[in-house]
């Protein structure tokens, strides 16, 4: 149960924050503004997934926001421009992101070269790519994929769950279920406890790393996937950051840099703090650019030393 | 610990200078080869002109956030918040010099020591609360932009003090300040790191955290230290790059730089797992990148796709750098996997 | 001189605030990137104070995924108007459909947007990018008399002003044989970025370099530095022409050093409101509001600096 | 004899500036325990790294059952059927007990683990060697010795023909050992071929078939076990007359109670950890802490090192009260720590045995005033004479080091120090029967300058020979002590194993 415990600090963390803010602005325990939170952070959360499993992994991957990227515009443009069926260019764009993942994990493995730079070599590629596919935004006609786009589920009064925040939940029930009741998942574990330790009791390391790194490019490019459904567009310039923002809720969920240690449920807490600061802060709306970005470090600041101490609480005696 | 795979993400020893002079040698050769008039120097009004010239001028605030970062990434950590220190730095000096009638000695030390003191706040949330380095420092990296434009009232604002201009623009012995500014930053660093423990201290504390809290070593002080030492290096980087526009940018100065910063120092031999360090190569990390970044202005890459090419820079490199793949291609290597 | 839909742009109102309950108006900001930026930002501010209007405002840190969230919100809190500067122009389709089902009228300034229903929106208020490349390239033309050598400054990628500005420019040199762009890089915006492209361009072109057209006037004062420092003089040996037209521009232009600059006014705030005002009240009104762009040159700089507002 | 199951044949390795093995020949039967002896860096470790794929071989050749070997990794070795204990503990210690004997052969259905199942193998594994473990218990926070066990748990669990166990008793006591055993000999007459590598002499003649001996990684012969007396074994290993090794001398019996107490701990405890506890060392005086595995000592030793803050009771040194709540506070009042986790506690892996030895010496002396590098080399001459450090030079990283002679770099940063008072966590671990005797002498004679030890070991003999006076624990509580005379074997065991 101990192990659990920065995973319940987070979700404390959340809850208090929630109540706060439920309690400074109007309408802000709404069902609409939950459902929101999850259809607007629905491609930050499954990115966050993704590197969940690469931080749990003692890597990093930089790339996630470009290929996020990159994804959305070969879609658009596939669709658009050259008339694919969505149904064609989706699953497409899936492989891509795979693939280019994989041969990352490759590098990383094989080479043995830091994921911080194999990475951000992605990231500088991918961001390449998506302008070279269009150095513009474009948005995406098509009966077929405006009627995926009109897919929800009502859950409450005016709230309603969008097709991309249905595809996060799958996917985090997935990945939590892959994490924990998987070999894959298992040995993702120990390569980020001690890398060197499971290589020397036999676990396939070489094989599971590359493999991390291809899902995490497949949990890029679905989110990219989702991020036109949720906007019906794609855009190149789209997701600067999101490697930081995605990493950040990771963090914040209680899993560890240095690898071994952390939950994919806990990043779920992490997404839906980060959006719900983003949240309030739209609902107060009385900050300046500079008061704004300085509120948003505070708050950051604040909840992650709350979450601290709440899992320090019941620390083992030897760290 | 007799196995040599204890740390497979040990690159290379940290050392080695030998392969990023490398990748820089070979940039320039193509520059040599393909980009006219890359190496043309000449005098003007007694100092040196030219592209190579820039490249140490333009690259000065790189190599000073990456002496900054080598240490901070000995340590095991990292600092992402250099880019928005820098603004600070910038805005303070640009507030300072347009507002008050301080001179350039009061300011710049002011400057200096508030980066600084926001330096030891990372090191202060990484090293007392336990956050971890990247998300400890992007709380500032976010905060420390806003401050910056607070500072500033979110305008450019430009100045004309000479002592500012001369900073990132004059000249000294033939070649920019900046120059002398970095040399002179590294060899303070240098020193202080091999003359005194303080080296021993941040390389152990990064090799192994315990072990050396276990020795009296204080981990904390030391963490304190090297955050601080990285917001001083980032607030000199904000004052050069202030002083070159002649202006506090304060939204847009230094973004990304700490990426670069990043790619510098870890091309420059010193593993983001923390441990052994090197000072010279962080500098020759960061006029690789300053060199090819040139380098695609002047050869015309369309700037959409310029990331491509440093994309495909930075693997050459990393490549160069593996023992494994030079023991692939060159064969003559022989089997020796790596230790 | 304006046609019937481009207005410039007019000064704050000074209209007491109506007794009624007060507006609630969300203000979906791109960002703090530039002086233009923060220029009609205040703008937008001072206009809603001046009004009595309560404005929610948020800054998207240039982010598109920002400002739909912003947009969301808006709604989910249920403010009566929303004023949204869209980064791009596509992609807005699903949250305007929101916003139009939860009534709440939106109005869009500086850009437009591309959506399959002009119903989404009430109205746009906006500069013409395109439009204002073309007149720099043809203010260029006509100085150079149709020879030239440029170095484009180009704006952040994919941004739309970059875009349409490098379209505009380069539409305006159609016609011209002699001019020719020899190299054109990103500056980013920035004034950092117009510098250190300029002073490496200048160093491989030499002195086959007689012009300068950089998408936003920061790069611009960033090229001028440039320049000088590789003894050339800026305004004079190279010509320069820019587009926003802020205040450091105008004092480059009375100093001599910047040439030309295309007014894109960011003082949207009055426009804003008046539309907000009439979007809700259903009154009739244009679905498209362009500000004239207006150029200006040194010989005009002198005499309206002191009016400049940004 | 039949042909051996495995074969090794010119075996050589070489680490830049190390020859590690050179042509060494070594014959592993089905059905035997194999000793592989040797002095610390004789390249026992990297044997078996070789024959594990951990290292390619640069010359000769290896057979397993008349097919050529050619193991790239662990995972090759393990599927040719080895399985193989490293003297490290190579386990991952952020997962749990159970989870790390069953990495990689987790019990499944539909590829979906069966946590269920895989906890009731995990515990079959446990019970076999005897022990009784919370299972879902993260291994980090386990003592040195519950990991070394259920590493041990793990290698016996994989289906193997040969099981490589290389120092697995370096810090179990003897009832785990002789658990060990008993599954060892059960091993054996199933007809594993078991390697066995220790340093201590009588488990050697107690457990195994046959002895193989190298020295300075070359091989000295092949030997069966009842034709080599002890001390033709250490003959072997040290290459010359082995001399008074056994120095019997107890030291001199302190008339303790004339001497001044250093350190005095009263109701010194921590919730969670240890029960409040009184404790007193005096000058020239070895206090040794007996008890079972996990019954606290190493919890004991960090309370008074302040590594973990005590939450009851107070410590003195010299009679004044003192708060030592952290490491560098208890260094400066002259105390000094041994860690039983070299590996994560000890040795900081890629510096130099330079920088390892006087870590400690100049963390004291703070960052300014270096220590001048001729007093640097000075030190690490002498120490890598006293203790016969086996190193190229002093700038080798430590983690080149074979495991013993990393321990005695440790021993040495503390003993650089001039500590009063040095607290010794299982010091002997890894080392071998040479340099236990340098290490004891040494610490005899410091002991004889006013120096106090607190000594903690798994081999009672040890504490038997060592102490002058035994804390003995169990339960994470301090159940009693005894001085002088009354220390024997048999009261401290009977102590340990509560009847009073
Ligand atoms: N990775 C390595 N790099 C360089 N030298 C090494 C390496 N591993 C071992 N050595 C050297 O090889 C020699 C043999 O080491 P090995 O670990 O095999 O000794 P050992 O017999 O196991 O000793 P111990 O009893 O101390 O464990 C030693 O001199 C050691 O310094
Ligand atoms: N059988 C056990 N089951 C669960 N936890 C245990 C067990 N034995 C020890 N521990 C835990 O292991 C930790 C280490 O105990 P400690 O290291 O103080 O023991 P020790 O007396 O030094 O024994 P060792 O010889 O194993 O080093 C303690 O937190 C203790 O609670
Ligand atoms: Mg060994
Ligand atoms: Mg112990």
């Amino acid at each position: 149960m101990r192990r659990f415990i920065p995973v319940f600090a987070t979700f404390a963390v959340l809850i208090a924050l929630f109540a706060t803010a439920s309690g400074m602005y109007e309408r802000f325990f709404t069902a609409r503004v939950i459902a929101n939170l999850f259809s607007d952070n629905a491609f930050l959360g499954i990115t966050a997934i993704g590197m969940t499993f690469v931080i749990l992994s003692g890597g990093i991957d930089l790339s996630v926001g470009a290929v996020l990227a990159f994804t959305m515009t070969f879609i658009a443009s596939m669709i658009t421009d050259h008339s694919w069926h969505p149904l064609v260019a989706i699953p497409t764009a899936l492989i891509i992101g795979t693939v280019f993942g994989g041969t990352m994990g490759f590098l990383i493995q094989r080479y043995e070269l830091p994921p911080f730079l194999v990475t951000l070599a992605g990231m500088f590629f991918a961001r390449g790519m998506a302008f070279m596919v269009s150095s513009e935004s474009i948005s995406i006609e098509h009966d077929f994929y405006t009627a995926l786009q009109d897919l929800k589920i009502v859950v409450g009064p005016k709230a309603k769950l969008k097709i991309g925040a249905v595809i996060f939940l799958a996917v985090l029930a997935l990945a939590i279920f892959v994490a924990h009741w998987t070999p894959f998942g298992r040995n993702i574990y120990a390569i980020g406890g001690n890398e060197s330790s499971a290589r020397l009791m036999g676990l396939p390391v070489a094989s599971t790393k590359m493999l991390i790194y291809a899902l995490n490019g497949f949990c890029s490019a679905l989110a990219g996937a989702v991020a036109t459904l949720y906007m019906g567009s794609g855009n190149p310039a789209m997701g600067v950051g999101l490697e930081l923002d995605a990493i950040a809720a990771v963090v914040i969920g209680g899993t560890l840099l240095t690898g071994g240690v952390g939950f994919v449920a806990g990043t779920l807490g992490g997404v839906l703090i980060f959006g719900t600061i983003q949240s309030a802060l739209i609902f107060d709306g009385r900050l300046n650019s500079w008061w704004l970005r300085i509120a948003i470090s505070v708050l950051l600041l604040i909840f992650i030393l709350l979450q601290r101490q709440l899992s320090r609480f019941t620390k083992t005696s030897r760290t | 610990m007799n196995d040599p795979m204890a740390k497979p993400k040990e690159w290379f020893q940290g050392g080695s200078l030998v392969w990023p002079l490398l990748g820089l040698v070979a940039l320039l050769a193509y520059d040599f080869l393909f980009v006219d008039g890359f190496f043309r120097l000449e005098v003007r009004d007694g100092h040196l002109y030219g592209t190579l010239v820039d490249i140490l001028n333009q690259g000065s605030k790189t190599m000073l956030l990456a002496l900054g970062m080598t240490l901070v990434i000995a340590t095991g950590g990292v600092d992402l918040s250099v880019g928005s220190l820098m603004a600070i730095s910038g805005a303070l000096v640009a507030v300072l010099v347009t507002q008050t009638e301080m001179s350039l000695a009061m300011i710049v030390p002011i400057a200096l020591a508030a980066t600084a003191l926001l330096g030891a706040f990372n090191g202060v949330l990484v090293s007392v609360a336990g956050i971890q380095p990247i998300v400890a420092t992007l709380i500032l990296m976010v905060g420390g932009r806003g401050i910056a434009m607070l500072i500033t009232g979110g305008q450019i604002v430009t100045f004309e003090h000479a002592g500012m201009v001369y900073i990132g623009n004059g000249h000294f012995l033939g070649l920019p300040f900046t120059v002398t500014l970095v040399l002179v930053m590294l060899l303070v660093t240098s020193l202080l790191m091999r003359k005194t423990a303080c080296g021993l201290f941040v390389e152990a504390v990064g090799d192994n955290e315990t072990a050396s809290r276990f020795s009296g070593v204080s981990t904390r002080s030391v963490k304190l230290a090297v955050y601080g030492f990285s917001g001083i290096c980032a607030g000199l980087a904000g004052l050069i790059a202030a002083s070159n526009i002649k202006a506090a940018d304060s939204s847009r100065v230094g973004e990304m730089m700490e990426l670069d910063a990043i790619f510098a120092v870890v091309v420059g031999g010193t593993a983001l797992t923390g441990g052994r360090f090197n000072l010279l190569g962080s500098i020759i990390g960061a006029l690789l990148i300053q060199t090819l970044t040139t380098t695609m202005i002047t050869q015309g890459v369309p700037p959409a796709i310029a990331p491509v090419p440093k994309a495909i820079v930075i693997v050459a490199v990393c490549l160069l750098q593996s023992e494994k793949f030079r023991a692939e291609i060159g064969g003559r290597f022989g089997r020796r996997a790596s230790a | 001189k304006p046609e019937s839909t481009t207005t410039t742009a007019p000064a704050p109102s000074k209209a007491a605030p109506t007794g009624e309950s007060t507006l609630v108006v969300g203000f979906a900001q791109v960002g703090a990137e530039s002086s233009w930026r923060t220029a009609e930002t205040q703008s937008i501010k001072e206009e809603a104070a001046e009004r009595g209007v309560e404005l929610k405002f948020s800054d998207a840190q240039g982010k598109q995924e920002n400002q739909i969230k912003a947009v969301n919100g808006f709604i989910a809190q249920g403010v009566d108007a929303i004023i949204l500067a869209p980064v791009v122009e596509t992609g807005w389709e699903q949250v305007l459909k929101d916003a139009k089902d939860a009534e709440i009228p939106v109005i869009l300034v500086d850009r437009g947007l591309k959506v399959s229903d002009d119903s989404l929106y009430a109205t746009l208020i906006a500069s013409d990018f395109v439009a204002e490349g073309r007149m720099a390239g043809e203010w260029l033309a006509k100085k150079t008399e149709g020879k030239a050598s440029i170095i484009e400054l180009q704006g952040t990628p994919g941004s739309a002003p970059a875009i349409d500005r490098k379209k505009g420019f380069a539409d305006a040199l159609k016609e011209h044989e002699g001019m020719k762009i020899i190299a054109s890089q990103s500056g980013d915006f920035r004034r950092s970025g117009g510098k250190e492209v300029t002073e490496a361009l200048l160093k491989v072109h030499g002195d086959k370099v007689t012009a300068i057209y950089a998408h936003n006037d920061d790069m611009a004062l960033g090229a001028i530095q440039a320049i000088e420092e590789a003894g050339k003089k800026p305004g004079t040996d190279i010509l320069i022409v820019s587009i926003d037209g802020v205040r450091g521009a105008f004092e480059a232009m009375v100093k001599g050093t910047l040439n030309c600059t295309v007014e894109c006014s960011p003082l949207l705030g009055p426009l804003a409101f008046d539309a907000v005002e009439k979007a809700i009240a259903l009154d009739e009104q244009p679905k498209k509001t362009i500000v004239e762009d207006q150029v200006f040159d040194q010989s005009m700089a002198e005499a309206v600096i002191d009016s400049r507002r940004y | 004899m039949a042909d051996a199951l495995l074969a090794l044949r010119e075996i050589r390795k070489e680490f830049p500036g190390v020859v590690a093995l050179d042509k060494v020949d070594f014959n592993l039967h089905a059905g035997e325990v194999h000793a592989v002896m040797g002095e610390n860096g004789a390249g026992k470790s990297t044997l078996i790294k070789v024959i594990t794929g951990v290292y390619p071989r640069d010359a000769g050749s290896m057979e397993l059952d008349g097919k050529s070997l050619h193991p790239r990794s662990t995972l090759e070795a393990e599927a040719a059927g080895i399985s193989t204990v490293y003297q490290e503990v190579n386990l991952v210690g952020t997962l749990s007990v159970a989870e790390n004997i069953l990495l990689g052969r987790q019990p499944r259905k539909f590829g979906i683990i069966r946590w269920d199942e895989t906890r009731r193998l995990a515990e079959k594994a446990l019970a076999r060697l005897g022990l009784e473990l919370d299972l879902s218990r993260q291994l980090d926070s386990c003592s040195m010795a519950i990991q070394q066990m259920v590493a041990i748990a793990r290698a016996l669990d994989i289906n193997a023909r040969v099981l490589i166990l290389d120092e697995p008793t370096s810090s179990l006591d003897e009832q785990e050992t002789a658990a060990l055993f008993k599954v060892m000999r059960q091993l054996r007459d199933e007809g594993l071929a078991i390697l066995f590598v220790t340093h201590f002499l009588d488990q050697v003649h107690e457990i195994s078939d046959r002895i193989t001996v190298l020295r300075n990684g070359a091989l000295v012969g092949e030997y069966k076990t009842v034709e080599l007396t002890r001390m033709q074994l250490i003959g072997k290993m040290l290459g010359r007359e082995p001399e008074a090794l056994q120095d019997k001398s107890t030291g001199s019996k302190w008339a303790a109670e004339t001497r001044d107490e250093i350190l005095r701990g009263e109701g010194i405890g921590r919730k969670g950890s240890v029960h409040p506890l009184d404790l007193s060392v005096r000058r020239g005086e070895v206090v040794g802490l007996g008890g079972l595995l996990g019954s606290g000592r190493t919890e004991t030793a960090r309370l008074l090192f302040g590594i973990d803050a005590p939450d009851s009771g107070r410590v003195q040194i010299d009679g004044q009260a003192k708060s030592l709540n952290h490491p560098r506070k208890a260094i400066a009042n002259g105390l000094a720590f041994c860690s039983e986790d070299r590996k994560g506690e000890g040795i900081i892996p890629n510096l130099s045995l330079r920088e390892n030895l006087i870590l400690a010496m100049q963390a004291s002396r703070g960052p300014v005033r270096l220590l001048p590098s001729a007093e640097q080399e000075q030190l690490c001459a002498h120490y890598i004479d006293a203790l016969n450090i086996k190193t190229p030079n002093a700038a080798t990283p430590i983690c080149n080091l074979s495991g013993g002679n990393q321990q005695k770099v440790l021993l040495a940063r503390w003993l650089a120090m001039q500590p009063r008072l040095i607290i010794l966590d299982e010091p002997a671990r890894g080392i071998d029967v040479g340099a236990k005797a340098e290490i004891e002498k040494l610490v005899r004679s410091l002991r004889e300058k006013g120096m106090a030890v607190v000594f903690i070991s798994s081999e009672l003999e040890e504490v038997v020979h060592t102490c002058d006076r035994v804390a003995v624990m169990r339960d994470r509580r301090k159940v009693g002590e005894l001085s002088g005379e009354e220390i024997t074997e048999q009261r401290i065991m009977d102590l340990m194993a509560h009847h009073e």
